[in-house]
């Protein structure tokens, strides 16, 4: 399962060059480290969002392979139309290679209006992998909050006033939606170590029936980080466990990765502009407190799914 | 003799007047008519009053808006004479079929109508109580229609029926078949 | 000996998806569209198709992978229903531009509020504009026979072209009555093979469907799709003719009904026509020159046949089962339009009738022509059967 | 009939001239946006300096845009600056400081 890197360096990812995504975005290098330890011939689905928009400016497009677009909430039946015509084609004997379904969706096109198309999609039981690239907002229509944007994240439609400091809610916890589906194959990533990620997509893409990746990729104009930093972020996110790194195989929890030391959310939210307010004034460590109370309670959660024991070196 | 004969049902919600109506149209398509049926569809469920209707010709059929005065009207639930209203649009040119125990003249004081009406009476639940036990008018009140389309003989309307209905287990296709037989000879007249 | 059934317009629609056999059904139901939904599952149950069934989770899911499949290069078709078509409303339009063709068996009915779950025309007229084929057919006959047409027509090259094939719901979908049934290799032949042009599963030559085209390029597809609809209105005839052939049932874009010398004449679509006959072969019997025309083809619209059929009539009378709130019912406004572009200033009554299921009579139509007869012509809508 | 009707119609005209030529269905032929120079876009370059990569293909991995370029071998051979954005993640993932980031003015 393992993959080298001197092995795929030559490989032509799905994705070419001469996207427009923004410098420094996570999302394309979340499909070509996702990608790239696959050998399947994919045909890929999009939600609406900047992953498509950006990829698809007409007449160009930066699909290497077959990949379509419909609408903002439908990836889950977008791709499960493609496959059930795939799957019928094959049994009439008008196609005979083996192929691979992925469909790429944004938080808002997965967690929110996409949920009911993803959820149907998984209980059907197609032969697809939904990979989200979570960057945690509405990025394609200006930083909005989705229901997946953290406790605290200003946003432009949950912004940090004078009053309310930010979004108040936590966010969904969507993989174990997803896990709960039953599903062969689950699993929760970011961008920390491109190795996993591209594990993970693989052996999601590799097992047959639906499955589900969840990665957190940033945004720089929303999380307002130096381009440069998408992956030192990412890095944060997982050992400040804000971001548990898991899958759930056949409903076993697999925990992917301990952080060795126990690390405070702060240094996964200051790099971040969007959590600027959180540092500022009296009334802010109430906010922080609250933050890293989520995270332990989470954490907890997700030892205990995973049968695990953590104990960090402090 | 109008361009087609219209029928309109009346029955409770399951009791089958839609089926009967349906089945009605086959027997009579298959004696060489032109035929159409439909029920009239509403939120109501199980045992509420509802309508269906046929259409008989010797044309092809053209008109789909529901029946406003039946030549036939078919009544499947005596309880029906009083909570529907089975003479609406109806004139004396009318034939009346009656699932009841209650005799022809009996049904014209009742609904009010003049010596003339023609009104045929069966007991089709009693048969199907007889014949297999349970309350299902269907089958005698469609042999009862052979009297109203007197060129179709009622061994065609049996015929269809055990061709149809063919997967049924044989005691029970042969109670059925006797049930429309007796719906055709054991009616009353006036 | 053909085979001959007595069948409502649901059945009749399903039992021409038995016989297409296609690729893909991705299917929602919705009253009244429902039976075609579970007559077709009953046939996959059974193994008389081996069609891949896709029971989505909402109609927006089901026309959804009904473009993507048809995108991929299957043979696509589904069915709805009134608040069913209007979830699908966005896609409507996707599947025009990818020029992904599906056969859709529209069942019409009213689009709540109130919910009302009986026939008009609201539902399929919202969608008039996205670049679907609207077939309006008079009975499950027509029904049966128009989804062998809306294949090839849907399918042609030069079309590519989504199909609604649109029945009166209750009234043709429910009501009972005898159609005619070609036999599985006649049907078989009819239809051919699918032979799509850039199927998304070709993988040696990948394309893109769905980018993002701004200003740049957005008409220029647009003007793609108005060819489309030219060529539909172009090839359509052929086909109807050779299906004339095979069937001995020939069903032209419009359906001339004693109008060639008719002073008088109602436009109407759908299961109403029926009525309007029967009543246009009584009146005629009083001396009154009466005629029907019934639109069966409403998009693309035959605008240059419904004036000419049309030229030279004392008065016309547009009925129409949906209303355009604010503006003129969409028929009429068509048929106007129409006239007008062939210099016929003809006196034209809108009639709005039979919406939410509210029944059309025979003397509707009687009173319609008399109406016309009469002179008694206004420009503002005249309502038929209202409680007034 | 109009519109290209196959990958390779479609893929020789390029940016349509007029409405018969866009493909049909609005579809756009594979990898076609490699054509497109998202090099423009940088402010800041990233300068490779052969001397000091060891070839570790973390720029590689990390890069959005797929602009570090490789040889047969597999080693790093220079930045793409036809796509190349200018983010800087190549210069900050380097563990041995053999990207630059240099104000793309001094190149002008």
């Amino acid at each position: 399962m393992s993959i080298r890197i001197k092995d795929v360096v030559h490989k032509k990812s799905p994705m070419t060059q001469g996207h427009r995504m923004c410098p420094g975005c996570g999302a394309p290098t979340a499909v070509h480290q996702g990608l790239m330890g696959v050998d399947f011939p994919l045909v890929v689905v999009n939600a609406t969002g900047c992953l498509e928009v950006s990829t698809t400016v007409y007449p160009f497009s930066a699909w290497r392979v077959p990949w379509i677009h419909t609408a903002f909430e439908n990836a889950g039946a977008g791709v499960s139309g493609v496959e059930a015509a795939y799957q019928a084609l094959k049994k009439r004997g008008k196609i005979d290679k083996e192929i691979k379904f992925v469909a790429f969706g944004g938080d808002g096109g997965t967690y929110d209006i996409g949920l009911q198309s993803l959820s149907g999609a998984l209980e059907r039981g197609h032969d697809f992998t939904y990979i989200c690239y979570n960057n945690q907002g509405y990025m394609n229509t200006g930083a909005q909050r989705s229901s997946a944007t953290p406790r605290g994240a200003n946003a432009t439609t949950s912004p940090a006033g004078s009053v309310i400091p930010g979004k108040l809610q936590k966010p969904k916890d969507l993989t174990s939606i997803a896990a709960a589906h039953h599903v062969p194959y689950v699993a929760q990533t970011t961008l920390f170590n491109h190795m996993d990620v591209a594990a993970k997509v693989k052996r999601a893409i590799e097992t047959p029936g639906p499955a589900f990746v969840n990665i957190l990729v940033p945004c720089v104009l929303f999380w307002r980080i130096d381009p440069a930093l998408q992956g030192d972020i990412c890095k944060k996110a997982a050992d400040t466990r804000f971001w548990p790194i898991y899958e759930v195989i056949d409903g076993e929890w697999k925990l992917s990765y301990k952080p060795k030391k126990r690390v405070p959310v702060e240094e996964f939210l200051k790099p971040q502009g969007r959590y600027s307010h959180l540092f500022k004034g009296e009334k802010s460590k109430a906010l922080l407190e609250q933050a890293q109370a989520d995270i332990e309670k989470d954490w907890e959660y997700i030892l205990d799914r995973c049968k695990e024991t953590w104990e960090p070196q402090d | 003799m109008p361009q087609a004969i219209e029928i309109r049902w009346h029955g409770r919600g399951g009791q089958g007047a839609k089926s009967g109506s349906a089945i009605l149209s086959e027997v009579l398509f298959g004696a060489g008519k032109f035929v159409q049926s439909f029920p009239e569809y509403g939120a109501e469920r199980q045992g509420a009053p509802m309508k269906a209707y046929n259409r008989v010709s010797d044309q092809p059929i053209r008109k789909r808006c529901g029946v406003q005065n039946p030549n036939v009207v078919a009544v499947i639930d005596p309880t029906l004479l009083d909570a529907a209203r089975p003479t609406e649009g109806c004139d004396n040119n009318t034939i009346y079929l009656i699932n009841t125990p209650m005799s022809p003249a009996d049904i014209k004081k009742k609904l009010g109508l003049p010596d003339a009406v023609k009104v045929i009476t069966i007991d089709a639940t009693k048969i199907t109580l007889e014949e297999f036990g349970q309350n299902r008018p269907n089958a005698p009140m469609l042999g009862t229609f052979a009297h109203i389309f007197t060129e179709v003989p009622i061994q065609a309307f049996v015929e269809h029926f055990a061709h149809k209905m063919a997967k049924l287990p044989e005691k029970v296709l042969s109670a059925n078949l006797r049930a429309i037989r007796r719906g055709y000879e054991e009616v009353q007249i006036g | 000996m053909p085979r001959k059934e007595i069948t409502s317009g649901n059945w009749a629609f399903a039992e021409a998806m038995r016989q297409i056999n296609p690729d893909v059904v991705a299917a929602y139901p919705i009253t009244p569209s429902t039976d075609i939904i579970m007559k077709f599952a009953e046939f996959v149950a059974n193994g008389e198709v081996d069609t891949n069934f896709v029971t989505v989770e909402s109609e927006h899911s089901a026309i959804t992978a009904c473009v993507t499949a048809s995108a991929a290069g299957a043979r696509v078709m589904t069915a709805s229903s009134a608040n069913g078509v209007a979830l699908m409303h966005e896609i409507f339009p996707i599947a025009g531009c990818f020029r992904t063709p599906i056969v859709f068996g529209l069942v019409n009915r009213s689009v709540g509020a109130p919910i009302n779950i009986h026939c008009d025309h609201s539902d399929s007229m919202a969608q008039r504009d996205y670049g679907w084929i609207h077939l309006y057919c008079e009975d499950a006959q027509e029904v049966y026979d128009s989804a062998f047409m809306a294949i090839r027509l849907s399918e042609n090259n030069d079309v590519l072209t989504p199909v609604f094939v649109c029945q009166d719901g209750f009234i043709t979908s429910h009501g009972f009555e005898p159609v005619e049934y070609l036999d599985d290799e006649t049907v078989k032949k009819f239809i051919g093979e699918r032979t799509p042009i850039n199927p998304l599963l070709d993988i040696e030559n990948p394309v893109t469907y769905g980018s993002f085209a701004m200003s740049e390029y957005y008409f220029e597809i647009k003007r793609q799709q108005i060819e489309a609809n030219k060529k539909a209105l172009e090839l359509y005839d052929g086909i109807a003719k050779e299906y004339e052939a095979i069937s001995g049932r020939y069903y032209p874009m419009i359906d001339c009904y004693k109008t060639d010398d008719a002073d008088y004449v109602i436009v109407v679509m759908s299961s109403a026509s029926g009525a309007v006959k029967d009543v246009v072969d009584e009146m005629r019997e009083k001396g009154h020159k009466v005629g029907c025309l019934r639109i069966r083809m409403f998009r693309p619209f035959p605008t240059e046949a419904i004036a000419a059929a049309l030229k030279g009539k004392k008065a016309v009378a547009v009925l129409d089962r949906s209303l355009s709130l604010g503006g003129t019912a969409p028929l009429a406004a068509e048929v106007r339009s129409a006239l007008y572009a062939a210099g016929e200033l003809i006196p034209t009554n809108s009639c709005i009738y039979g919406l939410g299921g509210r029944d059309f009579f025979p003397q509707y139509a009687e009173n319609i022509f008399m109406d016309l007869i009469n002179g008694n012509i206004s420009p503002e809508e005249h309502y038929i059967g209202l409680l007034e | 009939m109009s519109g290209c009707k196959n990958w390779k119609e479609m893929k020789d005209v390029g940016k349509p001239k007029k409405w018969q030529d866009v493909p049909m269905g609005g579809i756009a032929y594979g990898a076609s946006a490699e054509n497109v120079e998202t090099g423009q876009w940088r402010s800041i370059r990233p300068v490779w300096n052969e001397d000091e990569c060891i070839s570790c293909m973390l720029c590689w991995v990390q890069c959005p845009d797929r602009s570090i370029t490789t040889d047969e071998n597999g080693k790093v051979t220079g930045v793409d600056y036809f796509y190349c954005k200018g983010c800087g993640i190549c210069a900050q993932v380097c563990p041995k400081k053999a990207i630059e980031m240099r104000p793309e003015a001094e190149f002008a």
